[in-house]
């Protein structure tokens, strides 16, 4: 045992310097469980981001980028760590895109990640408790957290002139921290909220929500869950009762499939998520598109964002030591320095490689404030005529 | 020793035991008989507290112990064997004998942990007296194996034989001759006949070897559809005009039905 | 009117939904109670089954309308149906050979068949995902609606709505009619009477010269066949998603229970308790009082008695309620 | 256990697969880092305590729970109350409305029963709904208010009532008594139920249990988690470690580097506060098994008729055990939590809290204790192997097909799917080959 501990303290010492190396970057993500049919996508593509960069030849010295699949069951924490811990320790990865769900991430954070100086940017975990975690500058973000987005919401509700809204959220930390940051957010500047409820994903039936939702009333309703589990059953079971028509789609919500189903029925109805002016979030979901898998699907640009700015970061600490380069993580992620897009990851290496700054924007908008998570610019989207059109920028 | 008052059981329409009234003398070895489906398991059942009565009463020694559940019997001292032999298959004989005395110390958890000097002293007491029932009942060399192994008259034995554990007030024997040959009957019979005489059990039997009852059993009580049909010595049964119609009632239909098969 | 609207919430919020999904879980507690009574355990699979049937119909369906074919304005996965029975059929045919026979000629403990249908259970839900995957699927085509909320409102006059989904209808006439099919099958013909002679009483029939591996045969059959039909519709109804239905699991247990196991009529009840328990605990009925009440006694908190983060445990608490008072549901079913 | 060659090479057959999941180079079937064999070996320890929980019910007494993940949940509770600091002004601001609501509670189920025994049926139908929904609208009335006022209290970061601020392993046992009491709560309803209709209503009861947690949130915060529950005496941090310098030190001594170093002290002193929960219990069931109780418990299991007529109390008897083993997986629970340093009650889903466990007793032998610890440390084992043996197996079996082939994609994309199936495959075959499991009661 020792000397392969000894071994291996030494191929993570050689691999600290530059030189053409193999990087595996590991991806924790829940492949079974109840968000299951969201982790494929999310995988997809935080392994394009990988993928462009080995292509790329340009980092480290042409150092090549595998993924490493991880599940991460999402709810079940110590199947979580179990895995975070494989990752790491034996497929000794250089950086972690994951977990998916709060509960998980905080686990392998502080059990796995943190303990051995891992860096892990998690594309989908948003409870506000990741923010005030220790984390020894370890742990980043994709994905705003849930203040943030309450107050774009209010605004955007405000602006379109609806003072009472009905909230159903997914009875998770995603859905009840989006809702309750929402709640305070909207009552503080004036609004209603005629009921704040609870829906649980993957269940077999939705009427008695809507029934509770519509008793409720409201002028519009806050979906804050996702749209291949229970949102879309809650959409369905409104429309068809007629308890609602119009909706307004947070973060979760906000995709293709959203648009396919229902898209001629919510005429009018609107939503937000993250994303900044400029043909970042487009760009990203054509590049899905061509390799095969569905970029609107939630959090799939958040995954690709999040392995970019790793690899990015190594580039910037000319290290793949997650010591060193996580110091680099946010310098890449804001300004000063040029704008990156996706499938301009080549151009960015090169950039850092000259020497110049970048400002990693992604398909997402990419800011890290704070305690590095995404501070996130919205772009505002209203159905019309069966399709999402985008509004604006804020 | 036990008075039984006006049971009724029904079931749905069909009245399994219809205003029966017997009484139980103390020391005595009453017999109970009758045709198949005369009431006599079902009343058992009753007085044994395995079903309620639909309505009526038992009394034991004066105290009314109707709808009690088994375990408060046996505590009273009410023990019973069963019509198909009911052991503790996957127990040897000696354990299926070990387990019958109630209120033993190791039966609670915290002794079983912490008092195990004590427990090996009730264990060994315990050990001894199973082993003189299997030497009382000529089992001794059965003792080590699996009880489920057993022949059918053999665990009517065992059965018997966990009636000796404790002091029994009363014991009800369902058909202990079912399956059983004729050598071991005479053994269980001795062992009955024993107990009787040398410690003062009191039993009720149910049986159809006439031979059987006609031998240990003074009174005799026969059912017939439910009720109670005639009490007495087994000879002045024999005779009992009421008693040979029943009997033989069944018997010509047998005899008519075989005829036409 | 305010009576008439009353009355119109309370059918669109709570009596059309709730028979709609009472008649999915009924025919899901029919194949559970089915199998309890002639095979005398729970069938912990049975939610997979229904998952594993409704892939296989989606897969015709898409090929059907691949080829164009449609009986529009019915959807097209009607008539995907017998290919999916078939299949399921097949399987469940194949995992009784290869499973649950060998524990019957065994006359094993039915809680290890309970078991083994566990290990099924894990199994079929990995078939079920290599078969279709994991996300959600829509599958519905055809027309959606008898009756639209809005048109409603316009033709009528009335504040409230009244929607009536194709789904809804589709999904009540469909289950009258296997209901139908299955009493007048277990009633009239051979097979059946032969079924419920097993289900009595199993000894009294193999006297009588049953064949019980023919019963067996046939019960596995109709399950899958009620499986199939439930899940399909369920799927029509909502959407299919193959981790829903292990879930779905649980209220077909809690339906097949408070109607008590082995009990075809327990099974329907016990299917309509819950779903409408699970609407009606969890239904606010602010909206209906205030139709009802003179304007300024509305009251302005909600009217419920539980919200409905608690309507799963609704059925399961309704559920231990029943077998409290009956411990063996309300049809008194059987016990093994 | 006999000590016989079989069982003790079952063991060290186990053993051999963790160590050789350290010791040997990295490959397709093993990991070669310590870490993640302790990792396995530590949560199977925990598993091995549920197991015999499950165990003590299912192989002392043939009582079928289905609801094992309820109990877990509620033992999980425990380091929670326990553990974390409290919520200053939670209590004051809501407290004394809770305790009211439940006597509130507590007085009507009384109540009810009372009326249920004394009075006559008619008065029964109309007094008994009467006083139920009377009772739930006082008990809401008390509740509603109180429970808003705690989780206005500091919303954000906490909104419950807080711990005591007492060790964590002092929650272990607080756990045991919760589930325990909870144990006493559903064996006074649900133990009259017959074989299925038991399981099915303790599968209920456990989804109940669940979603209490989920969504309580002056409790334990509901869906919005728990953090940073602390590490239980003697086990520190091992950034803490990191940055000792005599720690460092050490390490390099034995030519270690410090994070493996760190990592791996925290991963031992665990697995040894577990070993040592875990030799306790197995040594107090194990002469309980052999004692006259555990007699009288396979005489119960064995012929519950002629149980009774020996003078065997059968319910008081079911009902001890369930609790006993309710207890012990309220332990189990409280350990977990301990161990993931969070409690997260979305966490508690009947696959991997029951039917898993379930797996675990079976594949191990039910009855035998120590059947059930090995049967837990194998299926955990398994369970955590499984997520990247799945995506291997897949990866070797497409090897063949041409890249970018629709099917290969598929299978692909499904190679996770088999982790549930592996369990469900081996449940199978433990279940048809070896049905009393690989130490079998003797």
């Amino acid at each position: 045992m020792k000397k392969i501990l000894m071994a291996s303290a030494a191929i993570a010492l050689v691999a600290g310097a530059a030189g053409a190396e193999e990087i595996k970057l590991g991806i924790s993500v829940g492949f079974t469980g109840p968000l299951e049919s969201l982790a494929p996508q999310m995988a997809a593509g935080a392994e394009l981001a990988m993928a462009e960069v080995s292509a790329s030849g340009l980092l480290l010295g042409g150092s090549t980028v595998t993924a490493v699949r991880g599940d991460s069951t999402c709810i079940d924490a110590a199947a979580a760590t179990a895995t975070v811990e494989r990752l790491v320790t034996a497929e000794r990865v250089r950086g972690i895109v994951g977990g998916m769900c709060s509960g998980e991430t905080t686990a392998s954070l502080q059990n796995v990640a943190m303990p051995n100086g891992i860096v892990m940017i998690s594309p989908s975990a948003t409870s506000p408790a990741l923010s005030t975690l220790e984390d020894n500058g370890l742990f980043f973000r994709t994905s705003p957290s849930d203040a943030r987005q309450g107050v774009v919401m209010t605004d955007i509700l405000l602006e379109r002139g609806i003072k009472t809204a009905a909230v159903t959220y997914t009875n998770n930390d995603y859905g009840k921290g989006l809702a309750d940051s929402f709640q305070a957010a909207y009552e503080a500047a004036g609004g209603k909220v005629t009921i704040n409820t609870a829906h649980d994903d993957g269940k077999a039936d939705y009427s008695a929500e809507v029934a509770a939702l519509a008793a409720a009333g409201g002028d519009v309703l806050v979906v804050a869950g996702y749209i291949d589990q229970g949102g879309a059953g809650i959409i369905r079971g409104s429309l068809d009762s007629g308890a609602f028509d119009l909706f307004n789609f947070p973060d979760g919500m906000v995709s293709q499939a959203l648009e396919d189903r229902f898209g001629p029925e919510i005429t009018g109805s609107f939503g937000q998520n993250p994303a900044a002016a400029g043909a970042g979030r487009d760009a990203y979901v054509a590049m899905a598109t061509a390799a095969g898998f569905d970029g609107t699907s939630a959090f799939s640009p958040e995954s690709y964002d999040a392995a970019a700015l790793i690899l990015l970061a190594m580039a910037a600490a000319n290290s793949s030591d997650p010591a060193v380069y996580k110091g680099k993580v946010m310098d890449v992620a804001n300004a000063p320095g040029e704008q990156i897009l996706p499938g301009e990851l080549a151009k960015a290496l090169q950039i850092i490689a000259a020497g110049g700054d970048v400002d990693y924007v992604g398909a997402t908008a990419v800011e890290l404030i704070g305690p590095g998570e995404s501070s996130g610019s919205y772009r505002e989207i209203e159905f019309q005529g069966g399709k999402m059109n985008v509004v604006k920028y804020r | 020793m036990i008075q039984v008052e006006h049971l009724h059981k029904h079931f749905g329409g069909f009245r399994a035991v219809d205003d029966v009234s017997i009484s139980i003398a103390k020391g005595s070895i009453t017999g109970l008989i009758g045709p198949n489906g005369a009431g006599k398991s079902t009343l058992f059942n009753v007085i044994a507290g395995v079903l309620k009565p639909t309505s009526g009463r038992v009394l034991m020694a004066g105290d009314d112990i109707t709808g009690l559940p088994p375990h408060a019997l046996f505590t009273k001292g009410l023990l019973r064997t069963f019509q198909i032999a009911q052991e503790f298959s996957s127990m040897t004989v000696r354990e299926n004998l070990m387990m019958v005395p109630g209120g033993q110390a190791g039966e609670t958890l915290i002794n079983a942990w912490f008092a195990r000097a004590r427990i090996r002293d009730e264990e060994a007491a315990l050990r001894k007296k199973a082993d003189e029932v299997l030497d009382f009942l000529t089992i001794s060399h059965l003792a080590d194996e699996k009880a489920g192994n057993l022949s059918g008259g053999q665990k009517k034995l065992l059965e018997l034989g966990r009636t000796m554990m404790v002091e029994a007030k009363i014991v009800f024997l369902d058909e202990v001759g079912a399956g059983v040959n004729r050598t071991l009957l005479n053994t269980i019979g001795d062992a009955i006949v024993r107990l009787n005489r040398e410690r003062g059990y009191t039993f009720c039997v149910i049986e159809h070897d006439m031979d059987f009852i006609a031998r240990l059993c003074d009174p005799v009580i026969v059912m017939a559809e439910g009720r109670v049909l005639a009490t007495g010595k087994s000879d002045e049964i024999m005779q009992n005009e009421a008693v040979i119609e029943a009997y033989l009632g069944t018997g010509l239909k047998n005899k008519v039905r075989e005829g036409l098969a | 009117m305010d009576f008439l609207n009353a009355i119109v919430a309370l059918l669109n919020f709570v009596i059309i939904p709730a028979s709609a999904y009472g008649a999915q879980l009924a025919l899901g507690a029919l194949g559970v109670t089915l199998i309890y009574g002639i095979l005398r355990f729970s069938n912990f699979a049975h939610g997979d089954t229904m998952a594993f049937g409704t892939a296989i119909t989606i897969l015709v369906t898409w090929g059907l309308q691949s080829l164009g074919v449609s009986i529009s304005p019915l959807p097209t996965a009607l008539l995907a149906l017998p290919f999916g029975i078939a299949a399921t059929a097949a399987l469940v045919l194949g995992t009784d050979r290869a499973v649950y026979r060998f524990y019957r000629k065994k006359k094993s403990d039915p809680i290890i068949l309970v078991m083994a249908s566990v290990g099924v259970m894990f199994i079929m839900n990995g078939i079920t995902r290599f078969v279709i995957g994991v996300r959600d699927i829509q599958f519905d085509d055809g027309v959606r609606f008898v009756i639209n909320a809005r048109e409603f409102r316009t033709a009528t006059g009335l504040a409230e709505g009244l929607a009536l989904r194709s789904t809804q209808v589709i999904t009540l006439v469909t289950a009258v009619l296997v209901v139908w099919a299955l009493f007048w099958f277990l009633g009239r013909t051979r097979t059946g009477k032969s079924m419920r002679a097993f289900s009595d009483n199993e000894d009294l029939a193999l006297l009588s010269g049953i064949n019980p591996e023919r019963v067996v045969a046939v019960t596995w059959i109709i399950a899958a066949a009620l499986a199939t039909i439930a899940g399909t519709l369920f799927g029509l109804d909502k959407s299919f998603k193959a981790f829903n239905y292990f879930q779905l699991l649980l209220p077909i247990f809690a339906a097949a229970i408070v109607g008590g196991l082995g009990n075809p009529l327990g099974a329907i009840a016990g299917g309509f308790v819950i779903s409408f328990s699970e609407v009606a605990v969890t239904f606010d009925f602010r909206k209906v009082v205030a139709y009802l009440v003179p304007g300024d006694w509305t009251p302005d908190g909600p009217i419920q008695l539980l919200s409905t983060e608690y309507k799963f445990a609704v059925s399961f608490a309704i559920l231990i309620i029943v077998l409290l008072f009956r411990p063996t549901g309300i049809f008194r079913g059987k016990s093994s | 256990m006999t000590l016989n060659y079989r069982n003790i090479a079952l063991f060290a057959g186990m053993a051999l697969l963790l160590v050789l999941e350290g010791a040997s180079a990295k490959n397709a079937v093993f990991s070669g880092s310590w870490d993640t064999s302790l990792g396995i070996l530590n949560v199977g320890l925990i598993s091995a305590v549920l197991a015999l929980g499950v165990n003590i019910q299912w192989g002392y007494a043939g009582l079928f729970n289905a609801g094992v993940v309820g109990f877990v949940a509620i033992g999980g509770l425990a380091p929670v109350l326990v553990a974390m600091p409290a919520n200053p002004g939670a209590f004051s601001a809501g407290g004394m409305g809770i305790v009211a609501a439940f006597a509130a509670a507590v007085a009507t189920v009384w109540a009810a029963v009372l009326v249920n025994r004394r009075a006559s049926f008619q008065v029964r139908l109309i007094a008994i709904p009467v006083i139920l929904i009377g009772g739930f609208l006082v008990y809401r009335a008390f509740f509603g208010p109180a429970s808003s006022a705690i989780e206005a209290v500091n919303t954000a970061a906490a909104g419950n009532l807080g711990g005591l601020g007492l060790p964590v392993v002092l929650a272990w046992p607080v756990g045991a008594l919760f589930a325990a009491g909870a144990a006493w709560v559903v064996g006074k309803t649900a133990l009259g139920l017959r074989s299925d209709y038991l399981a099915i209503a303790t599968l209920g009861i456990g989804e109940i249990i669940v979603s209490v947690l989920r969504n309580e949130e002056w409790l334990a915060r509901g869906v919005l988690n728990v953090n940073g529950i602390p590490r239980p005496w003697p086990v520190p941090r091992e950034i803490d470690l990191q940055s000792s310098a005599d720690f460092v030190a050490r390490a390099a001594s034995v030519g270690l580097d410090p994070v493996s170093a760190s990592t791996l002290t925290v991963k031992l002193l665990y697995s040894a506060l577990f070993l040592i929960v875990l030799l306790i219990l197995i040594w107090l069931t194990q002469k309980a098994l052999a004692s006259p109780w555990g007699r009288m418990m396979r005489a119960i299991r064995d012929n519950e008729t002629a149980a009774a007529a020996m003078g065997k109390h059968i319910t008081r008897r079911h009902l001890q055990v369930f609790i006993l083993g309710s207890a012990v997986c309220g332990l189990a629970g409280a350990m977990m939590i301990t161990l993931d340093g969070q409690m997260t009650p979305g966490s508690y889903n009947p696959l991997r809290y029951t039917f898993l466990i379930w797996v675990m007793v079976i594949v191990g032998g039910s009855g035998n204790n120590w059947g059930s610890v090995l049967g837990a440390m194998l299926i955990w084992y398994l369970y955590t192997k499984a997520e990247s043996w799945g995506p291997q197996l897949m990866a070797f079996v497409t090897s063949g097909m041409a890249d970018g082939s629709v099917i290969k994609a598929h299978l692909m994309a499904s190679a996770e799917q088999m982790r549930l199936l592996t369990m469900g495959l081996i449940l199978l075959l433990v279940l048809r080959f070896s049905p009393r499991g690989l130490i079998p009661e003797k």
